[in-house]
């Protein structure tokens, strides 16, 4: 790996005073007001229509998602899950600046991600159904869900790596929390990717909560961004819940990884609009008047009123693509409500390539008549 | 005397310890104004105030080193791992700290704290929810490591690890934690951290487990029972320092036990009272050892998890194999 | 064909697999010009290149996620930990993803990752340097665990555990990487990851070891030799998966077993072995099974390392009272 | 805790482009150049020529120590040994900048701290002559020397919060390498320490090398001292064989961290003259042609030479000093050479307050006349 500079050496010369050795600055920034108003130029995709209006339907469809999920899951049908109400724009604004032959390392909220690279819906409920086969996609080479915070990140640097060295114009893409950003995990990993100049971009998709402990808990940085500075790599911000700023941020750092320009940090600043996931009850420790604005954020009216504003979107548009949304959805939780279980021995053929003959015994006392009878 | 669940028990004793010494202080990930992800902590909070419950950063290997910190100067951290799944950055501190302080420095430095954490399976969780982890611990020298399963015997058990000078591994089964109430009087009695519990005396066959399987295990010696067969039942709760005096003395009255436990079974703890009848009870033994455990493959999720716990019926199979054993 | 030793034979498997195959690298602190701290690498970044031996920054829980990500991608890392006393941030990677990545996405992902790591005292090591870890390791599913004790079968088991489709905890005993050396010859066989060794057949008992206390083992043996007693020794070598079939099948023969390692007692591995004597060879034993290990202590700077050891006193004092056993 | 303010949401407000919202600027300070010459106003200690020798005799003691340590081990008489040849002013300056009440987590090569912080240099010989007993520090609170590397960074934080907890006027040193800046210990505790503003200083211990990897290839990062912008917190760099400059920044920080100010980081820059060890060959990885030049910054040779040009030491105080340490660290040495092992039963004694049964039993095993002799 080639070294980075060393600085501080050539910093030394600055003599007689405390002198500056280096300066950083973080920035932010946002294409669209939340009534979906152009603050600035927009970036060039937009201005297609065809691009913005699939940036729409991914949202939605991640939302007709959420809501099914929820649903499902309120009637007992599947397992505790993690809503990005309101978040949609980070992963979706994400996704649509890689390229298919990048790879997604995602956290647990990135389901408008997913499904926009190939991870069918059916899938995905059948991994917070509780069921393995849900990371067994058929139609990506992704990451799957990652549960235990942070822990996919030093993944990413890896899979980085591999790109690499294989001289491959691919890209690693990690999405994590605000909360996960206090985990050394991030640390390590951003460090290698800053020293080896690793294709990776990282992705703080900053809800502002994690759990009950709320971002200004979670660390005293200013912003997350500058968690880059510490691994000599560039960080910023973005408005998470506007999909232009998302998706052009994405698309500069990609472009730059994939150019062998190294890792970049993205901060995009949303808020979770719902519970941390259905075992959790927020109102215990986030007041109702503290989410009431961010409603007022919503990613998607906001690029609703944009594209109404252009009039590139009719309400025939819009009715045609929530029915359509719910009927994607609504078949693939057919389909999974439909799907029995794995069979038990399943659970002995996949711990290793080839079934150990300890394990083997195993599985044979498992399919035993008396034992497989649950107690 | 009311009656009470087992995180009800949890949250007795931390609220007792902490009212009866100032350097009992929490930490942990959700654990003050939410209450802990299963309200373990509930009420503390508003009771003792942001100094002494307090909600850290996401980072386990960080809460773990912090109590060290706090230990070594006389505070009595009680740190909550939110799942077992996520205790193992807490294993460096543990066993490369925690658990030498006192040894280092030749006891000018102590090292009182407890890592409590939810742990095992059947509560239908998401993936790294599940987790039995006790084999992690139980070969650290210089901790404890106590699994309760009961109310009244988690209250006892926790008032003792945050008393006890030591580091504690503290392991809560969450299938366990509203499964059952019972009467808690809230006296401030500890139970002793080298002891086994004896639940259920019988002189046909010695049932020892810990945590969440205990649940099976007690149905299965009900039903043993009521087939006449006398089934010992033996809370092993404190796996370190382990009590095998009880083990040998109820194995050396029925010459027959079948270990329990969820945790895979190769390296599982149940090998360590195998081996401690093997070398110090063989001529008790009258039928092998069983063990009764989880498969030694990664944990499913929740639509298989059914098949890879311990289930009663596991346990009847095994039982009834040592008894016709001749 | 040349004689060597054991850290010799582990730098000419890791040749022989980079050789063979490009998707092999090695990643770990210090492993590449300086050629590890033990010179298990030396040579080899001058061979291979920087893109093959990577020196990475100083952190434990990056170098085995790092790998997991490598692997995913159909790299086989070979990842050196520079001691065992800094093993323990790799857990969580090795707990919670390479272990698991190939069932939690049904085989569409799998982790074929080496994680190596000098293991072990009696090196008169400073504090943190002399950990016998493997336990923390031999109850995740889904790993698999092994200690060579000699340098042929460090050779064969290297490269087996490199070629393996799953991840791998590897453990090279510091004390013996100069203790002997053999002849090795490098054709590139690989030595199966299921199976024991028989280092030494007897008649009369049977000494189960693994690792570093092997030379105690062995010197013991020889000593029981000279005085007539026939004592078989086994050298588990894989400890995940465990075959216990060999150890079964030599105490049916001998009918008296001492198990003898370095970790300390209670938890260790030992405990298993001793386990499956109890379950499925308990009518083969004429005598308790014992077990000479580590003390359940906090292993002991390097001026009282030797009284935490298992010496060969310790060994044959358990063996004579094995065989004077009735 | 008080929360850290949430600057990222009032920074949302500069709109219409890619809007600076954070900025940092990482400072390098020395005053003395490498001939001993003021380069700026001393700080006001430096009036006063007792404490400038003080510094003095204390760098020397710390040398002489290594010096007899590194004698010892090469006669095997002593275990491994890190030498801190060249790095003295480091753990000097800042031990002359603490108070006695406050609390030193040294890494392993702060010698120079420990011995002017009470501990002697017998218990330092116990302790790398492999005895428990060196870290049961007679006249110390200090933290024992800590191998794992980063690992005691965390305790740092903890006893800060025992101190803030109880409104002890008291700071926590931490001291550790640019290599164990990679790990995730380091930045966890940053973290922490900065949301909580816990009373810390944490000094990087710069000396260019951890064992072979050289500082450029630790991280990308330009300064280490930028480490503490991932955690909200300031960081500034000083020439760590500037034994002013580590006293002035060091006093400094723990002046505002005892204020309740928070905690603060200093990158020290130093070198490491010698092996990482005595176990250590480093002819293997690094050219005597990088080592050299570094020569002329001792920091003790600049200390002399500033106070010489000041008058304020003569041949005979230099003779007296070098034949005063001389005779401490012999005697020392002496007494070390003279101290029998513990006897093994100590073994069992410190791993529990109390014994536990089990424990008791092994003991008696080990006692036991057939096991104590050693195979
Ligand atoms: C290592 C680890 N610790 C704790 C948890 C329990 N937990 C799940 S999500 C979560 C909060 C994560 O916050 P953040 O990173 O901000 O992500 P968000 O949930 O807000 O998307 C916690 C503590 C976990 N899954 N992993
Ligand atoms: C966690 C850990 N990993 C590896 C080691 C082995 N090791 C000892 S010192 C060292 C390098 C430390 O470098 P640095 O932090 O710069 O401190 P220095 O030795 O230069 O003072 C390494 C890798 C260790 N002691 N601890
Ligand atoms: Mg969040
Ligand atoms: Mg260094």
């Amino acid at each position: 790996m080639p070294p980075a500079p060393d600085l501080h050496m050539t910093a030394i010369s600055g003599e007689a005073e405390a002198s500056p050795v280096a300066r950083f600055e973080i920035r932010y920034s946002r294409y669209l007001d939340e009534s979906g108003k152009a603050l600035r130029p927009l970036p060039d995709f937009a201005r297609d229509k065809a691009e913005l209006a699939a940036l729409y339907k991914a949202m939605v469809l991640a939302r007709a998602f959420d809501a099914k999920a929820m649903a499902l899951q309120r009637t007992g049908r599947l397992g505790t899950f993690a809503s990005a109400l309101g978040q949609e724009a980070v992963a979706v604004g994400l996704a649509a600046a890689m390229r298919a032959e990048d790879l997604l390392l995602p956290s647990f909220r990135e389901h408008g991600a997913q499904l926009w690279r190939g991870v069918s819906p059916y899938e995905l409920f059948l991994f917070w159904g509780g069921d393995e086969r849900g990371s067994d996609f058929s139609a990506s080479h992704d990451f799957p869900i990652c549960v235990p915070v942070a822990t996919h990140v030093p993944h990413a640097a890896g899979v980085a790596l591999a790109f690499k060295l294989r001289r491959e114009a691919r890209v690693a893409v990690a999405v994590f929390g605000d909360g996960a950003t206090s985990k050394g995990d991030v640390a390590e990993a951003l460090n290698l990717a800053g020293v080896w100049r690793l294709p990776v971009v990282f992705v703080v998709n900053n809800n502002g909560w994690a759990i009950s402990v709320p971002r200004a808990q979670q660390t005293a940085a200013e912003t997350l961004a500058q968690k880059a500075v510490a691994a000599g790599m560039e960080g910023e911000q973005v408005d998470g819940n506007d999909v232009l700023a998302v998706r052009e941020a994405a698309a500069r750092a990609l472009d730059k990884a994939r150019r062998g320009g190294g890792p970049h940090l993205i901060e995009a600043i949303t808020y979770r609009l719902g519970d941390h996931t259905t075992a959790d009850d927020a109102s215990r420790y986030r007041p109702d008047a503290e989410v009431s604005p961010h409603w007022a954020q919503d990613p998607i009216a906001r690029l609703r009123r944009h594209l109404v504003d252009r009039d590139w979107w009719q309400k025939a548009d819009e009715e045609g693509l929530i029915a359509e949304a719910a009927a994607t959805i609504e078949e693939a939780a057919g389909r999974y409500l439909a799907t029995p279980p794995q069979p038990a021995e399943t659970m002995f053929e996949y711990t290793y390539e080839r079934l150990p003959q300890d394990l083997a015994r195993q599985r044979e006392r498992a399919l035993a008549p008396a034992a497989d009878t649950a107690g | 005397m009311p009656e009470i669940n087992l995180v009800q028990a949890v949250n007795l004793a931390l609220a007792r310890a902490m009212a009866e010494d100032a350097s009992v202080i929490l930490l942990g990930e959700d654990i003050g104004v939410d209450g802990g992800v299963f309200r373990a902590t509930e009420g503390l909070f508003e009771r003792f105030g942001p100094e002494r419950v307090l909600d850290t950063p996401l980072a386990e290997n960080m809460i773990a080193g912090v109590s060290v910190g706090l230990a070594s100067q006389g505070f009595r951290p009680v740190a909550e791992i939110q799942f077992t799944g996520f205790i193992h950055p807490t294993i460096d501190q543990l066993a490369n700290h925690a658990s030498r302080l006192r040894t280092r420095t030749r006891g000018r430095l102590a090292c009182p704290m407890v890592v409590r954490a939810p742990a095992g399976g059947g509560i239908r969780a998401i993936e790294h929810h599940s987790e039995s982890v006790e084999s992690f611990f139980t070969n650290i020298p210089g901790l404890r490591v106590v699994i309760p399963a009961s109310p009244a015997r988690a209250y006892g058990l926790l008032l003792s690890a945050i008393r006890d000078p030591d580091p504690v591994v503290f392991l809560e089964p969450t299938r366990l934690y509203r499964a059952f109430r019972e009467e808690v009087e809230d006296d401030g009695a500890g139970l002793p951290l080298d002891r086994c519990f004896l639940l259920r005396e019988g002189g046909d066959v010695t049932l020892v487990s810990w945590g969440g399987p205990l649940k099976e295990t007690l149905a299965a010696a009900e039903r043993l029972a009521s087939e006449g067969v006398g089934a010992e039942v033996i809370d092993v709760a404190t796996l370190k320092p382990l009590d095998g005096d009880t083990i040998l003395a109820s194995v050396a009255k029925t010459g027959r036990c079948v270990i329990v436990h969820e945790a895979p079974l190769t390296g599982g703890f149940g090998g360590e009272i195998a081996a401690r009848l093997a070398e110090e009870g063989l001529t008790s033994l009258l039928a092998p050892v069983a063990r009764v455990a989880g498969w030694d493959t990664v944990m499913p999720y929740a639509r298989l998890e059914q098949h890879y716990l311990p289930s009663e019926a596991r346990i009847l199979a095994a039982v009834r194999q040592a008894l016709s054993y001749q």
